[in-house]
């Protein structure tokens, strides 16, 4: 996770770009951008995933946590490119600027993904059977259909779904918005992709189904030893699902770290306020819960320099030039001028799984 | 879907027992006396009311409606006040003649409009698509009559290539039919075409936001296969409504076109109807027209109730 | 709303199968032009198609157009100049009292169904009118008093009173013969002494008649003859010039004839009609029942610039209504030569200036194209003139004919010998009522050929000088045709357009 | 419905304070600049043309373009230019008439049918259906018939018969208005239902009605080409652009100028409108878009 200007490769994980440095790397981002007419929308983004690792990405609406997500897809919007590098182990190019038919190899067979919206994930008027069955048939990893069925069903199982050999021949519209999260899920996960990326998953569902949810999607990462990248604005999911978390904001990286050190002990003014604003408990002294100031401006209208520091209290003259990254172990560190000191915390409890203060 | 079914065939046939009336009463709105436009100018009074009690044009309307609902129903319209002759023979014929026109440009329009639409659709922020936009644009914008006459001025009239107007029945003489047939249905197809196109495109554009196609792209589906396996079927419905609309409306749109090409159609027929005050004739073709877009709707809803998943169950 | 649906496989094959249809259809078409008619036979492009087959009961010139001469005959028929020359009569011969015509017939003439005509189908044919027939025409047979079969081929017919009309009328439609047992399917299959029949009728396209096997008389080139319909002039041009047709009877595009007229493969005929386009005014109510401002009206059109800019300067200036091709033709355009001063002092003088007219015309070419001349003229002379466009036939015909609701009004009258029609009948739409005239008309009527001449003549200055109506112009008969047609008629006089005459060279 | 961050970035990505970053401002800008020409052309012909339209001139018949008569002269010696002129008042009547009808008619309707309850939107809407049975031209050329041929009766009839069109699309607007949370307050604070749809809805399917409005614009244009071809348009001596190219159809081998100026017209005016409308569209939320 990394840094910043051209100064420092200074990470402990990067050095160097082209292909995952270390055996076990699954994913390799380097100075990942995104840029609509010039603007840029994400920038500088490095990091990367080890098999089997569950990494979350948060921040609040407008971060570029989707954005970097779905760069990683390839499946950007039209008219925003991605900059920089991605790489995937056992991918032999870099998936930014790769085309449609290199894309398309990777895609449902190296990367998954699940999306926040259950309700329009699926095609309305194909069984969910084959559609699950396509992602086999399209990456020739069932030979025929029948096969491919026999899987699904098998999936659909796996993922919890009453009654799968049933399930296969149904729409989906006959279910419900957490059992189609199932079925997208069972999609992803068809093809034991090596990272699956998780868009808000659970976001859209009710709050009693969003745990199993969130519980099956771990257990089938886990069960194909699969990286994952979990892009919420929930911090309690985060801490579920989660050993690691990036904190994005203003299109930025600006902390990370393992889940237990960044939420207990933040250091970037930003994640100390949002893990303040999701602590339901803290009030203040007339009885209002914590808050950020302001609110996030609109993307590519973020300060120069620190990119938090009009919504910050703590902000200097020198926050108008860009603060450098501060590695604090192999995996975390932070982009501020003035940190929380690392002493001077309050006892700030992880947020417990329940639908937390949102951004 | 039985009783779904069942409601829309009764919401048909009240429409179309409704629109027979409504038929029927405007006709009876119409000024000049059918009985006065046969006999011709200076025919006498009593001639003029022999005539109308010959076609029961003095019996009450209730009478009169019922008798040509009855007409109708049977398929024996009658006969006509100015002709003299058997309706019904000549409502199949000039239908016949409009629907190979309507069909055949209909066929084109789409042969067009589809991958024309879902091009502009894909590239529609790259000069490709939007010079074909432009096109399309263009298209809309002629009226058909004169792309009609540009089309004949020079493949008629200038190079020779194919005759400026004219109809021929296909059993008389089928290549003449078909030579005919090539620049009213290039004219009627190119306009209906660039129509359809910008309704195509819109319709694949919305389709391309969908998050479900998103999702097979995710899949490691090609863009245009995603398109094609997920995305078209979606489109289709929207587009498809429209056609029918179209093809209906067409049934007496096509008049101009068959005015320009000499076609003796069922637009023409009700043109000249209409001219002769041949009363029976008119309501009996705007009936035809009528019915055939209350058919046709109908139909549609009918296909969509059978394939639509979401439709088939109990909830809407 | 509804929901989405299956992509339609369905569909693919019906592309496939028009894709074929169309680049099959293009081949075919790059190697002729088109529906060009055999060395046999001929096809004919006119503009009004005929509503059925029975003129007896529907008016209008079509039917006679195309069946008169051709499918039916006449005891006596009309020809190019106006002349009447016998056809199923051999010849005839006028009593002393000018009121009995005695008519001998050809022996060996048979209708379509292959009946025999004899002098009983003529008497039946005579007495039907008064009694079968419904059209306006009916009434001139109403002179006719006794009509008697001497024999098979020898006919009496007497009249009340002497009538020099009546015979001319015999080579029109009313002196069609019909067969005895030949009348019950008139609308749709006429029986007739003629060289042709009609073989197959395209409903809103065409009439094709073939050469009848066993005609009586000399067998005509064309084994068949094509009578194909278009309402507009342009598509008419085009069919001409694209080889779908031969022939352009009656053009009524003038502005195009050059065309033709530099085209070696054409050849242009400019005839005569009896079709005099008639600025009506309405004699009997609102401002034109004033004569100085009907007379106004006369004055304040320059007719060569009208002819010349509605109908490209072609056709005849009469200045009455009586076509050169009738014997008392006389050419009265310098009565009310064209002076606008004069017509504004009139107009003035009538009283009738503060007055807006209702210039009501039918939707016709040469009627719409007038219309916008004679209005703006008309105003230039002071004239407030409002133009409606009224439908043809219907809306014209209940509106201006029937209701007389109108001030001004342009069409074409092209019946034949029609003075007394339009203007000495009474309560035509015409509204003029003039006693003088009528008696005029009665003399014309009964008198010798000499005195009709004399009393005709006098009834159109008469005409003329009242301003009952102002004669626009005369529209010629333009015929455009193949160069080999022979044989075309130039006049448009009579009712028929006789095919009989017709051939190749 | 879609990834909700993403949209946000884009949106906002946007210059100025377009809530969507869409294509084609272009259409927009090019819709509008045409639509105030035409206007401009016809406030113009109020005060000036250059010659009289309607003058018959037998000595200048058919002149060929000229700096006396910019467009040439018709068969009748009359000034081509000064009927384009005048003839954009008729295209912008025919506009006007043909949407008014069917918006006056319309949009009241589909917000009635949106608003009431199930069973008589229901029935609104059948009847509303049972009017797109009789299709535009069917009904303009019955129209003409009884009313006789006029640009007023042929574009009521075209107005008409585009009713069902907006009652359509309105009902489809208010269904989601309605469904709004201001709504659903206002109803809960106890407003009527006319206080609602005037102060709520109406506003909110406005964009709508000028979508439609602008596309029913260049619709009503061909339509009255079309029924001037056939003889139920414009009747003479009005100047209208439908009828200038009926009438110049037989001149085509003569002078086919005559047909180029009002073609181009139409098709130009066609366009703008119909680029005005995409564009309009493209600016309000394209998920309220019907087709037509």
């Amino acid at each position: 996770m990394t840094p910043a200007p051209d100064t420092a490769p200074a990470t402990a994980s990067a050095s160097g770009q082209g292909s995952p440095d270390r055996p076990d790397d699954v994913l390799t981002v380097r100075n990942l951008g995104v840029t609509v007419g010039g603007r840029k929308l994400v920038e500088d983004v490095d990091f990367t995933i080890r098999a089997g690792e569950r990494v979350g990405l948060i921040g609040e609406s407008g971060s570029g946590k989707s954005l970097t997500a779905l760069s990683v897809m390839g499946l950007l919007p039209d008219g925003l490119r991605a900059t920089g590098s991605v790489r995937l182990a056992g991918v032999g190019h870099d998936l930014v600027d790769a085309d449609e038919a290199r894309m398309s190899r990777v895609r449902g067979k190296e990367i998954a993904m699940v999306f926040q919206e259950p309700m329009t994930a699926l095609n309305p008027t194909m069984k969910v059977g084959r559609q699950i069955a396509e992602v086999l048939l399209v990456h020739r990893t069932r030979p025929d259909r029948a096969s491919a069925r026999a899987a699904a069903v098998d999936l659909l199982a796996q993922v919890g779904l009453p009654d799968p050999a049933a399930a296969v021949d149904a729409y989906p519209h006959q279910f419900s918005g957490g059992q189609r999260q199932r079925v997208v899920l069972a999609i992803a996960l068809a093809n034991d992709p090596a990272l699956l990326v998780c868009d808000e998953p659970t976001t859209a569902l009710d709050v009693t189904v969003q745990a199993r949810v969130l519980d099956l999607i771990v257990r089938g990462v886990q069960d194909r030893r699969s990286a994952m990248l979990f892009i919420t604005h929930d911090l309690a999911v985060v801490a579920t699902a989660c050993e690691r978390v990036m904190v994005m904001y203003g299109g930025r990286v600006v902390e990370s770290g393992p889940v237990q050190e960044v939420f207990t002990r933040p250091r970037h003014r930003y994640t100390r306020g949002l893990i303040g604003a999701s602590d339901l408990t803290a009030v203040d002294d007339r009885g209002r819960l914590a808050t950020i100031p302001g609110s996030v401006p609109p993307a590519g209208r973020f300060p120069a320099g620190c990119v938090f520091r009009n919504r910050c209290a703590h902000a200097t003259e020198a926050c108008a030039t860009r603060p450098d990254w501060v590695p604090t172990g192999p995996d975390s560190g932070y982009a501020c001028f003035h940190p929380v000191a690392e002493s001077g915390v309050r006892g700030t409890a992880v947020p417990t799984n329940q639908e937390a203060g949102r951004g | 879907m039985i009783v779904r079914l069942v409601k829309r065939i009764a919401v048909l046939l009240v429409s179309l027992v409704v629109s027979s009336v409504l038929v029927f009463a405007f006709m009876a709105v119409l000024p000049g006396d059918p009985a006065r436009v046969a006999l011709g100018t200076s025919a006498s009074e009593t001639a003029v009311a022999q005539l109308r009690e010959q076609f029961g044009l003095d019996r009450p309307f209730v009478a009169q409606y019922l008798s040509w609902v009855h007409g109708l129903v049977t398929f024996d319209p009658g006969t006509s006040y100015i002709s003299h002759t058997e309706i019904g023979p000549q409502l199949a014929d000039r239908l016949q003649v409009t629907l190979w026109l309507v069909g055949a440009g209909m066929v084109l329009a789409c042969i067009l409009a589809v991958p024309m639409g879902i091009l502009m659709a894909v590239r529609h922020r790259r000069p490709s698509g939007l010079i074909l936009s432009a096109l399309s644009q263009a298209g809309v914008a002629v009226p058909a009559f004169l792309a009609g006459i540009l089309l004949i001025t020079v493949f008629a009239v200038g190079l020779g290539w194919l005759p400026a107007n004219g109809w021929t029945p296909p059993a008389q003489d089928p290549v003449l039919f078909l030579k005919q047939l090539v620049l009213p249905v290039l004219s009627l197809g190119m306009v209906q075409g660039a129509v359809l196109t910008r309704y195509i495109r819109s319709a694949v554009l919305d389709v391309l936001r969908e998050d479900y196609l998103r999702t097979a792209r995710a899949k490691g589906l090609r863009p245009m296969r995603a398109l094609v396996r997920h995305g078209l079927r979606n489109a289709a419905v929207p587009v498809v409504t429209v056609l029918a609309l179209q093809l209906a409306t067409l049934l007496v749109g096509a008049v101009v076109i068959e005015r320009v090409f000499v076609i003796p159609g069922l637009g023409s027929l009700l043109l000249d109807s209409v001219s002769n005050r041949d009363l029976i004739v008119v309501q009996d073709v705007v009936m035809i027209i009528a019915m055939a877009v209350l058919l046709v709707n109908f139909l549609v809803d009918t296909i969509y109730l059978m394939i639509d998943p979401r439709l088939r169950g109990g909830s809407s | 709303m509804r929901h989405h649906r299956r992509p339609t496989r369905g569909t693919g094959a019906i592309a496939a199968t028009l894709a074929c249809l169309l680049l099959a259809s293009c081949s075919a078409g790059s190697t002729a032009t088109g529906g060009s008619a055999g060395k046999n036979s001929l096809n004919i492009g006119l503009t009004a198609e005929p509503a059925n087959f029975d003129f007896t009961k529907t008016a209008g010139n079509a039917i006679p157009q195309a069946l008169l001469y051709n499918v039916y005959q006449n005891l006596v028929k009309l020809d190019q100049s106006g002349r009447i020359q016998p056809q199923l009569a051999t010849s005839w011969r006028l009593s002393k009292d000018r009121r009995t015509y005695t008519f001998h017939l050809v022996k060996n003439a048979t209708f379509s169904n292959g009946a025999r005509f004899t002098a009983e189908d003529a008497k039946f044919s005579i007495e039907r009118v008064s009694s079968d027939w419904t059209v306006a025409q009916k009434s001139q047979m109403d002179v006719v008093d006794t009509a008697r079969a001497v024999s098979p081929t020898e006919l009496k017919v007497t009249l009340k009173k002497p009538s020099n009309d009546w015979l001319y009328r015999m080579t029109t439609r009313v002196g069609a013969m019909f067969s005895r047992t030949g009348v019950s399917k008139l609308a749709t299959e006429p029986v007739g002494t003629g060289p042709y029949v009609v073989k197959r009728w395209n409903r809103g396209d065409s009439i094709t008649l073939a050469r009848r096997d066993g005609y009586w008389g000399r067998e005509p080139h064309f084994k068949s003859v094509t009578l194909k319909y278009f309402k507009d002039p342009t598509a008419l041009n085009n069919a001409l010039l694209t080889g779908t047709i031969n022939v352009i009877n009656d053009m009524q595009s003038p502005d195009t004839l050059y065309r033709f007229q530099n085209n070696p493969k054409y050849k242009v005929i400019e005839g005569s009609t009896n079709s005099e386009v008639v600025l009506s005014l309405n004699n009997s109510s609102g401002p034109m029942r004033n004569r100085k401002a009907r007379q106004a009206v006369r004055y304040a059109i320059d007719h060569k610039a009208l002819m010349d800019t509605c109908w490209a300067g072609r056709g005849k200036l009469i200045g009455s209504m009586v076509p050169p091709t009738d014997p008392w033709y006389q050419n009265l355009t310098n009565q009310y030569p064209y002076d606008r001063d004069k017509a504004k002092k009139l107009l003035k003088e009538s009283g009738e200036a503060g007055h807006t007219l209702r210039l009501r015309i039918p939707t016709l070419p040469y009627a719409i194209a007038c219309g916008t001349v004679v209005k703006s003229q008309l105003e230039q002379a002071g004239f407030k003139v409002k133009l409606d466009q009224l439908e043809f036939p219907a809306a014209w015909l209940s509106t201006v004919f029937k209701n007389a609701d109108y001030d001004m009004s342009i069409i074409g009258h092209l019946e034949p010998r029609d003075m007394q029609t339009v203007f000495g009948g009474k309560g035509y739409y015409t509204g003029y009522d003039n006693p003088e005239f009528r008696a005029l008309l009665q003399k014309a009527d009964q008198g010798t050929k000499k005195e009709q001449i004399t009393y005709m003549r006098a009834a159109a200055r008469l005409l003329s000088k009242d301003a009952a109506a102002d004669w626009l112009f005369l529209l010629p008969m333009l015929t455009v045709a193949d160069k080999d047609i022979t044989g075309l008629p130039v006049n448009y006089v009579s009712e028929s357009m006789d095919l009989t005459g017709l051939g190749r060279s | 419905m879609t990834v909700l961050d993403t949209e946000a970035a884009v949106a906002s990505a946007a210059p100025d304070d377009r809530r969507r970053r869409r294509p084609m401002t272009g259409s927009l800008l090019v819709g509008g600049f045409i639509v105030m020409v035409v206007f401009g052309l016809a406030l113009l012909s109020f005060v000036w043309t250059p010659h009289d339209p309607t003058l018959v001139n037998p000595s200048a018949r058919l002149e060929k373009p000229s700096l006396e008569y910019w467009f040439g002269t018709d068969k009748f010696g009359r000034d081509v230019f000064s009927q384009i002129l005048m003839g954009s008042r008729t295209t912008l009547f025919v506009g006007f008439v043909a949407v008014g009808v069917a918006a006056v008619v319309g949009v009241p309707l589909g917000i009635v049918a949106g608003m009431a309850p199930g069973w008589l939107g229901e029935l609104l809407m059948r009847g509303n259906d049972l009017l797109l049975a009789f299709p535009a031209l069917l009904l303009a050329i019955m129209f003409a018939a009884v009313y006789g041929a006029s640009t007023l009766v042929a574009m009521v009839a075209i107005g008409i018969a585009s009713i069902p069109h907006y009652a359509r699309l309105i009902r489809g607007g208010t269904l989601q208005v309605m469904k709004a949370e201001y709504v659903v307050a206002a109803r809960a604070a106890g407003r009527g239902p006319f206080s609602i749809g005037l102060r709520h809805v109406l506003p909110n399917v406005s964009s709508l009605v000028i979508v439609q409005a602008s596309v029913g614009f260049a619709i009503a244009v061909l339509a009255e080409a079309a029924l001037s071809f056939l003889g139920f348009g414009t009747p003479p001596p009005t100047p209208s652009w439908g009828r200038m190219l009926q009438e110049s159809q037989e001149m085509l081998s003569v002078a086919p100028r005559l047909a180029v100026f009002p073609g181009i017209a139409i098709a130009v005016v066609v366009l703008g409108f119909n680029l005005l409308g995409d564009g309009l569209r493209d600016r309000f939320d394209p998920k309220l878009e019907d087709h037509r």
